[in-house]
C-alpha cells in the first residue's frame, strides 16, 4: 500500500458488567472509549427483573409486603411503609400513633443503614478498602436492632396495612436509644476517614456534575436532586406519616457532583438519627399498634391512590389501583434508582473510565429497585 | 387550572387528594407541555408514568409535581386496546425516556416520537407484553 | 501440569544460569547459581511474610482480625494461599496470543528477580557488588514493564488492554523522577555502588539531609510498583486486575510474586538510599537492614489502608507537573550544595522548607474546599407550602 | 573457544535473529518484541566488551523505554490495518543498504587493521569527564536535537487534535 496512512486512534467498546465487581449488582453498561475518555455509555438493565408489579396483581395484600421487601433490598422498611400507606390511603385508615412512631424509627434507621452501605461502596469504587469495614461495623448494630424487632435482618415483613405485625419487643426504646451515641460517633469517624481525603476529593469533586434544572428534568430525586441544590425532601415538602412533627435539616449541595452527593448522604445520616431521637421521645409507651377494624385480608375500596415516600435513594412511589377485591388490580412502582440510572449517560459526559464506577457508585442504585 | 387547559377539552375530577385531568390521547403531549410551561402551573417533575390495563382500554397515567408551586396533578388518557398509541412526552421531561420504554415493553403501548423505544427489562427475543391482563401471571415457561 | 511446571522451572533455571554466567564472566558460575537460588528462597520467604503482614496489618487498620485460622496467628495463611494457587487449574482463554500470554509472567518476574543480585543486605553481604549497582537496578526494573504490556495485550481482553495502556503510561512516566532522585543520591555519595552509598551516609542518613528527595522517591516508587493510591493499572473496581485479568493459578501467582518482590525492592531502595542501609547501633547489620525495610513496607501498607486511588490523568499530572519538576529542582539544589560544600544541615533545611511549603499548599487547597453543603431546616421547607 | 567467544556468537545470533524477526514478523507487536530481543542482545555485547555503563543505559533506554513507547503506540492504533500496509516494494533497497553498510564495515576492518587493546572497564568518573568536558559540545547539541524533536512531536500531535 503506497498511501501514507494516518494512524487513527481506536475507539474500543468495553462491556462493563453484568459480572463486573463494581456495578452494584447485575447491571451492565457498554462504554465506548477513546483511550481513557468515555465517548458514549449505554446502560442495560433487566437482569434482576422479577415482574414484581405483575406478581402483585396475583397476590393478596399482606403477601405483597414481602415482595416489597425485595425491591430495594437495602431499604426494606421504607418500601413496606410506602405500600402500606398507599393501601391505608385508599381505605382511609387511621394508623395508631405508636405504630406510626415505630415505623418512623425503623425507616430512619434503615435510611442510615442504607447510606452506610453507600458510603462503603463508594469508598470501594474509589479504591479505598477501609471505609467499607467502618460502615459495616455500624450497619451491623442497626441490623441487630432490626432482627430484634422483626426477626429478620433484611427481609423484615413487619409493617402491615393499618399498623404493625406485632408490638415491638419490650425495651425497644432503650435499645435504640443506646444505639444512637455509638452510631453518631461511628458516622463521624466515617466522615473523618474519607470526606476530606485529598485523593477522594480529587476523584469526586467536579465529577459527574448535574445542574438543578437538569436533575429535575431527568426526574432525579432524593439525595441526587438535593446534591444539585434543590431542597426537595418529601418528608418536609409533602409530609407523610408523622414527619411534620420532627425538627430536622435537609442537606443541600451546590454543585451536584459526586462529592456533594456523598456529603449530602453523610449529613442525612446525622439528620436521620436526630429524627430517631425525637421520635423515641415522643413515642407513647403504650397503645395499640394496629388500626381498629382492619380485616386479616384487607379489601380496599374500588379506586386508586398514589403514595410516595422519601426512600434513601429518593422518591419511592406506589400507584395502587384497586377493584375492591382482596387482590390489587394494578400496582405501579416508581423506583428512585430507575430514574437515576437513566441519567447515567448524561452524568458520564466527558468523564474517564475510572469516573464511571465512581459516578455509578454515587447514584447509589440497587438493582432490585431498578429492575423490580 | 381549568382555564389553562380549556383548549384540550379536559375532564377534570378529583380522586382522594389529587386533581385528575383526563384528555384525549392525541392531546397528551401538548397538555403536558402546557402543564410544564405555564407560569401558573409549572409541573416540571414527572413523578411516575404508569399504564393500567382495563381490558378494553389501556390507561396511561402521568403523576406530575411542581417543584416551585408545590402542587400535584394526575393526567390520564385512555387508549383503545386494539391500537394503544400516544405521543411521547420525552421532549417535555427527559426523565420520561425509560418510563416509556418500560411501558412500551410491558404493555405494548407505542409512544410516538420516542427516540429509542427498544426493549429495556426483558431478555432479547421475549415475546408478548407481560404487563397486560391477558398475559398469564403465574404460568411462566422455563427457559 | 506438573511436568509443564518442572520443565518451565528447568528452563527458568537454565536461563538464570546463563545470565549468571554472563554476569560472573563465566567464572564462578556454580557459586553464583547457588547464590541466586538462595536469593530466590529468601525472596519467596519475604513475599510470604509480606502477604501475611499486609493482611494482618490491614485487618488491624480496619478493625478486623486478619487471617487467624491457618497456623498460629494465621502465619501459615500465605503458605496455604500459595499452595492453592499452584494447585489451581491454569486457564488459558481461547483467544489469547499464547506466546505472549505465557512468556509475559516470566518477562515480568525475571528482571525483578535478577536485580536483587546487586542489592547489598549488609557489609559484603551481596551476590555481586556491582560498581554500577544503582544503575543496574534502575535499568532492570524498567524491563518488567514490557512483561505487563505483553500480558495485557496477549490476553485479548479489553480490560487487560486498558490496564496495560495505563501501566505503560504510568510506569514510564514515574521512571523519570525515580531516576532523577537516584541520581541526586548518587551525586551526594559520589558513587553508583550501593555499598558505597550506604557507607557515604556516615554522619547522618540522607533521609535527614534530603527529606524532599525521600518524599519524592517514596511517592514515585509507590507509583512504580502500582501500590495504592497509584494502583491504577490493576484497579480491581475499574479494570478488574488489568493485565492480570485472564491469568489464574500458578501464572497469576508469578505476577503476584513479582509485585510483592517489587514492593519490597522499593522499601529496600529507600532503606539503602535514604535510611542508611544496615547501619544502626546494637543489632547486627542485617537485622537493622530488614527492620528498616519492613518499616518502610509497613508505611506502604498504611497508605493502602488509608487512600483511595487516583485517576490516570491525575496521576500523570502529578508525575509530570509535580514530581518531575520537583526532582529537577532537588537535583539542581543538590549540585549547588555540593559545589559550594555547604554543611549538611543547610541542605536539609532547604529541603524541609520546600517540603513544608508543599504541605502547606496542599492543606490550603483542602481547606478552601470545605463548604459544600448547606443545611435547610425542614421547618422552613414545610412552611413554604 | 573461550566462554566469552561462545557468548559473543550466541549474542550476535540473538541480535541478528531479533533484527530478522522485526523485519519479517507479520504482527507488529511481535516485531516490537523482537526489537527488544535484538536490543537486549546488543546490550549483552556491550557487556562482553566490559562497558557496563553503556550496556545498562542500553537496557534502560532502548530495552525499556523505547520498546514500551513503541508497543504503547501500537496498541492505540488500528492493528488490523497493518497486516495490509506492510511495504513490499522497498525491500531490494533495504537489502542494498544493509549490504553496503556491511561492506563498509568489513572494508574498514580489513584495510585499517585496528589495533587490539586488552579489554578493560572504564570507570564512571572517567566516563563523566570525557562526556562533560571533552565532548561537552556534541553532548549539548544532541540534547538540543532531542528537545527540538520533543517539541515537534508535541506540535504534530496537537495539530492532529485540532482537526
Amino acid at each position: 500500500m503506497e498511501t501514507a496512512r494516518r494512524l487513527e486512534p481506536v475507539e474500543i467498546n468495553v462491556n462493563m458488567g453484568p459480572q463486573h465487581p463494581s456495578t452494584h449488582g447485575v447491571f451492565r453498561m457498554v462504554l465506548w472509549v477513546d483511550g481513557e475518555r468515555i465517548v458514549q455509555v449505554e446502560p442495560y438493565i433487566g437482569y434482576l427483573h422479577r415482574g414484581t408489579e405483575k406478581l402483585c396483581e396475583g397476590e393478596l395484600y399482606p403477601q405483597i409486603i414481602t415482595l416489597f421487601d425485595r425491591l430495594d433490598y437495602l431499604a426494606n422498611f421504607n418500601n413496606e411503609l410506602c405500600f402500606c400507606m398507599a393501601a391505608e390511603k385508599l381505605m382511609g385508615l387511621e394508623v395508631p400513633e405508636r405504630a406510626q412512631y415505630v415505623r418512623v424509627v425503623l425507616c430512619e434507621l434503615n435510611r442510615v443503614a442504607s447510606h452506610l452501605m453507600f458510603y462503603g461502596a463508594l469508598g470501594l469504587d474509589a479504591g479505598a478498602m477501609t471505609p467499607v469495614m467502618y460502615a459495616f461495623r455500624e450497619r451491623e448494630h442497626i441490623q441487630r436492632a432490626f432482627e430484634a424487632v422483626s426477626g429478620a435482618r433484611m427481609m423484615h415483613n413487619y409493617f402491615r396495612i393499618g399498623g404493625l405485625k406485632e408490638d415491638v419487643p419490650a425495651g425497644f426504646k432503650e435499645m435504640v436509644r443506646d444505639l444512637l451515641p455509638g452510631l453518631e460517633q461511628g458516622i463521624s469517624e466515617c466522615d473523618r476517614l474519607l470526606s476530606l481525603n485529598e485523593a477522594f476529593l480529587a476523584r469526586t469533586r467536579g465529577v459527574g456534575a448535574i445542574s438543578a434544572q437538569e436533575a429535575v428534568e431527568y426526574a432525579l430525586s432524593g439525595p441526587m436532586l438535593r446534591a444539585a441544590g434543590v431542597p426537595y425532601d418529601l418528608r418536609a415538602v409533602e409530609p407523610y406519616s408523622l414527619y411534620d412533627r420532627f425538627d430536622f435539616d435537609i442537606p443541600v449541595g451546590t454543585q451536584g457532583d459526586c462529592w456533594d452527593r456523598y456529603m449530602v448522604r453523610v449529613e442525612e445520616m446525622r439528620q436521620s438519627l436526630r429524627i430517631v431521637r425525637q421520635a423515641l421521645e415522643q413515642m407513647p409507651d403504650e397503645g395499640p399498634v394496629m388500626a381498629a377494624g382492619v380485616r386479616r385480608m384487607p379489601r380496599p375500596p374500588k379506586g386508586e391512590s398514589y403514595m410516595r415516600t422519601e426512600n434513601p435513594r429518593g422518591e419511592f412511589g406506589v400507584y395502587l389501583v384497586s377493584d375492591g377485591s382482596e387482590r390489587p388490580y394494578r400496582v405501579k412502582i416508581r423506583a428512585p434508582s430507575f430514574a437515576s440510572v437513566q441519567a447515567l449517560p448524561r452524568l458520564l459526559r466527558d468523564c474517564y473510565v475510572a469516573d464511571c464506577v465512581v459516578v455509578l457508585g454515587s447514584l447509589d442504585i440497587v438493582l432490585g429497585d431498578v429492575d423490580r | 387550572m381549568s382555564e389553562v387547559l380549556d383548549s384540550f377539552h379536559p375532564n377534570l375530577s378529583a380522586a382522594l387528594d389529587e386533581v385528575v385531568v383526563t384528555v384525549e390521547p392525541a392531546q397528551v403531549q401538548r397538555t403536558c407541555q402546557t402543564l410544564r410551561d405555564d407560569p401558573r402551573l409549572k409541573f416540571d417533575f414527572l413523578r411516575c408514568l404508569s399504564v393500567v390495563d382495563y381490558n378494553d382500554s389501556l390507561q396511561v397515567v402521568y403523576h406530575l409535581w411542581s417543584m416551585e408551586k408545590r402542587q400535584k396533578v394526575v393526567v390520564k388518557a385512555d387508549l383503545p386496546a386494539s391500537n394503544p398509541t400516544v405521543p411521547t412526552v420525552v421532549p417535555v421531561w427527559r426523565g420520561a425516556d425509560w418510563f416509556e420504554r418500560e411501558a412500551a415493553e410491558l404493555f405494548g403501548v407505542t409512544f410516538e416520537g420516542h427516540p429509542n423505544l427498544k426493549p429495556l427489562l426483558l431478555w432479547e427475543g421475549f415475546e408478548g407484553h407481560p404487563g397486560l391482563k391477558s398475559f398469564p401471571v403465574h404460568d411462566y415457561q422455563e427457559w | 501440569m506438573a511436568a509443564a511446571l518442572v520443565i518451565s522451572a528447568l528452563g527458568l533455571l537454565g536461563l538464570v544460569a546463563f545470565i549468571t554466567a554472563l554476569v560472573a564472566g563465566g567464572l564462578a558460575a556454580l557459586a553464583a547459581v547457588g547464590g541466586l537460588l538462595a536469593m530466590f528462597v529468601f525472596l519467596a520467604a519475604v513475599v510470604l511474610s509480606l502477604v501475611w503482614l499486609e493482611r494482618k496489618y490491614l485487618g488491624r487498620l480496619q478493625m478486623r482480625m486478619g487471617p487467624m485460622r491457618v497456623g498460629p496467628f494465621g502465619l501459615l495463611q500465605p503458605v496455604a494461599d500459595a499452595a492453592k494457587l499452584v494447585l489451581k487449574e491454569d486457564v488459558t482463554p481461547a483467544w489469547v496470543d499464547r506466546w505472549l500470554f505465557w512468556t509475559a509472567p516470566l518477562l515480568l518476574f525475571l528482571p525483578s528477580y535478577l536485580l536483587w543480585v546487586a542489592v547489598p543486605f549488609g557489609p559484603g553481604l551481596v551476590l555481586r557488588d556491582l560498581d554500577l549497582g544503582l544503575l543496574y537496578i534502575v535499568a532492570l526494573s524498567v524491563v518488567g514493564i514490557v512483561g505487563i504490556l505483553m500480558a495485557g495485550w496477549g490476553s485479548a481482553n479489553k480490560y487487560g488492554m486498558l490496564g496495560s495502556l495505563r501501566s505503560a503510561a504510568q510506569l514510564v512516566s514515574y521512571e523519570v523522577p525515580v531516576i532523577i532522585v537516584a541520581l541526586t543520591v548518587a551525586m551526594m555519595a559520589g558513587s553508583l555502588n550501593l555499598s558505597q552509598i550506604v557507607e557515604a551516609q556516615r554522619p547522618v542518613p540522607y533521609a535527614v539531609v534530603q527529606p524532599l528527595a525521600l518524599f519524592l522517591f517514596l511517592l514515585a516508587g509507590l507509583a512504580e510498583v502500582g501500590r495504592t493510591p497509584f494502583d491504577i493499572y490493576h484497579a480491581e473496581s475499574e479494570v478488574m486486575g488489568g493485565p492480570y485479568v485472564e491469568y489464574s493459578g500458578a501464572h497469576w501467582a508469578v505476577f503476584y510474586l513479582a509485585e510483592y518482590v517489587n514492593t519490597f525492592l522499593v522499601a529496600v531502595m529507600v532503606t539503602l538510599l535514604f535510611l542508611g542501609g544496615w547501619k544502626g547501633p546494637g543489632l547486627p547489620p542485617v537485622l537493622w537492614f530488614l527492620l528498616k525495610a519492613y518499616l518502610v513496607v509497613g508505611f506502604i501498607f498504611w497508605f493502602r489502608g488509608t487512600f483511595p486511588r487516583l485517576r490516570i490523568d491525575q496521576l500523570m499530572a502529578l508525575g509530570w507537573k509535580a514530581l518531575v519538576p520537583l526532582s529537577f529542582v532537588n537535583l539542581v539544589l543538590t549540585s549547588i550544595y555540593l559545589f559550594y560544600g555547604w554543611p549538611w544541615w543547610g541542605m536539609s533545611l532547604i529541603s524541609l522548607a520546600i517540603l513544608a511549603a508543599l504541605g502547606y499548599g496542599i492543606h490550603r487547597q483542602a481547606a478552601a474546599r470545605k463548604p459544600a453543603i448547606t443545611l435547610v431546616p425542614a421547618v422552613e421547607v414545610r412552611s413554604a407550602r | 573457544m573461550t566462554p566469552s567467544l561462545i557468548a559473543l556468537a550466541f549474542l550476535a545470533a540473538l541480535a541478528l535473529g531479533g533484527g530478522l524477526g522485526v523485519v519479517i514478523s507479520r504482527n507488529v507487536v511481535y516485531a516490537a518484541l523482537f526489537l527488544l530481543v535484538s536490543l537486549g542482545a546488543v546490550a549483552g555485547l556491550y557487556l562482553l566488551l566490559l562497558t557496563e555503563f553503556l550496556a545498562l543505559v542500553q537496557v534502560l533506554i532502548y530495552g525499556g523505554a523505547v520498546v514500551i513507547v513503541i508497543v504503547f503506540a501500537l496498541m492505540l492504533t488500528r492493528l488490523q490495518d497493518f497486516a495490509k500496509t506492510r511495504d513490499h516494494h522497498q525491500w531490494p533497497l533495504g537489502l542494498a543498504a544493509a549490504l553496503a553498510v556491511l561492506g563498509l564495515l568489513a572494508a574498514t576492518f580489513v584495510v585499517f587493521q585496528p589495533a587490539v587493546h586488552p579489554l578493560q572497564s572504564t570507570g564512571i568518573q572517567e566516563l563523566g569527564n570525557e562526556l562533560f568536558v571533552r565532548w561537552a559540545l556534541p553532548f549539548e547539541i544532541a540534547s538540543l536535537v532531542l528537545l527540538v524533536a520533543l517539541i515537534g512531536a508535541l506540535i504534530i500531535s496537537r495539530a492532529d487534535r485540532g482537526e
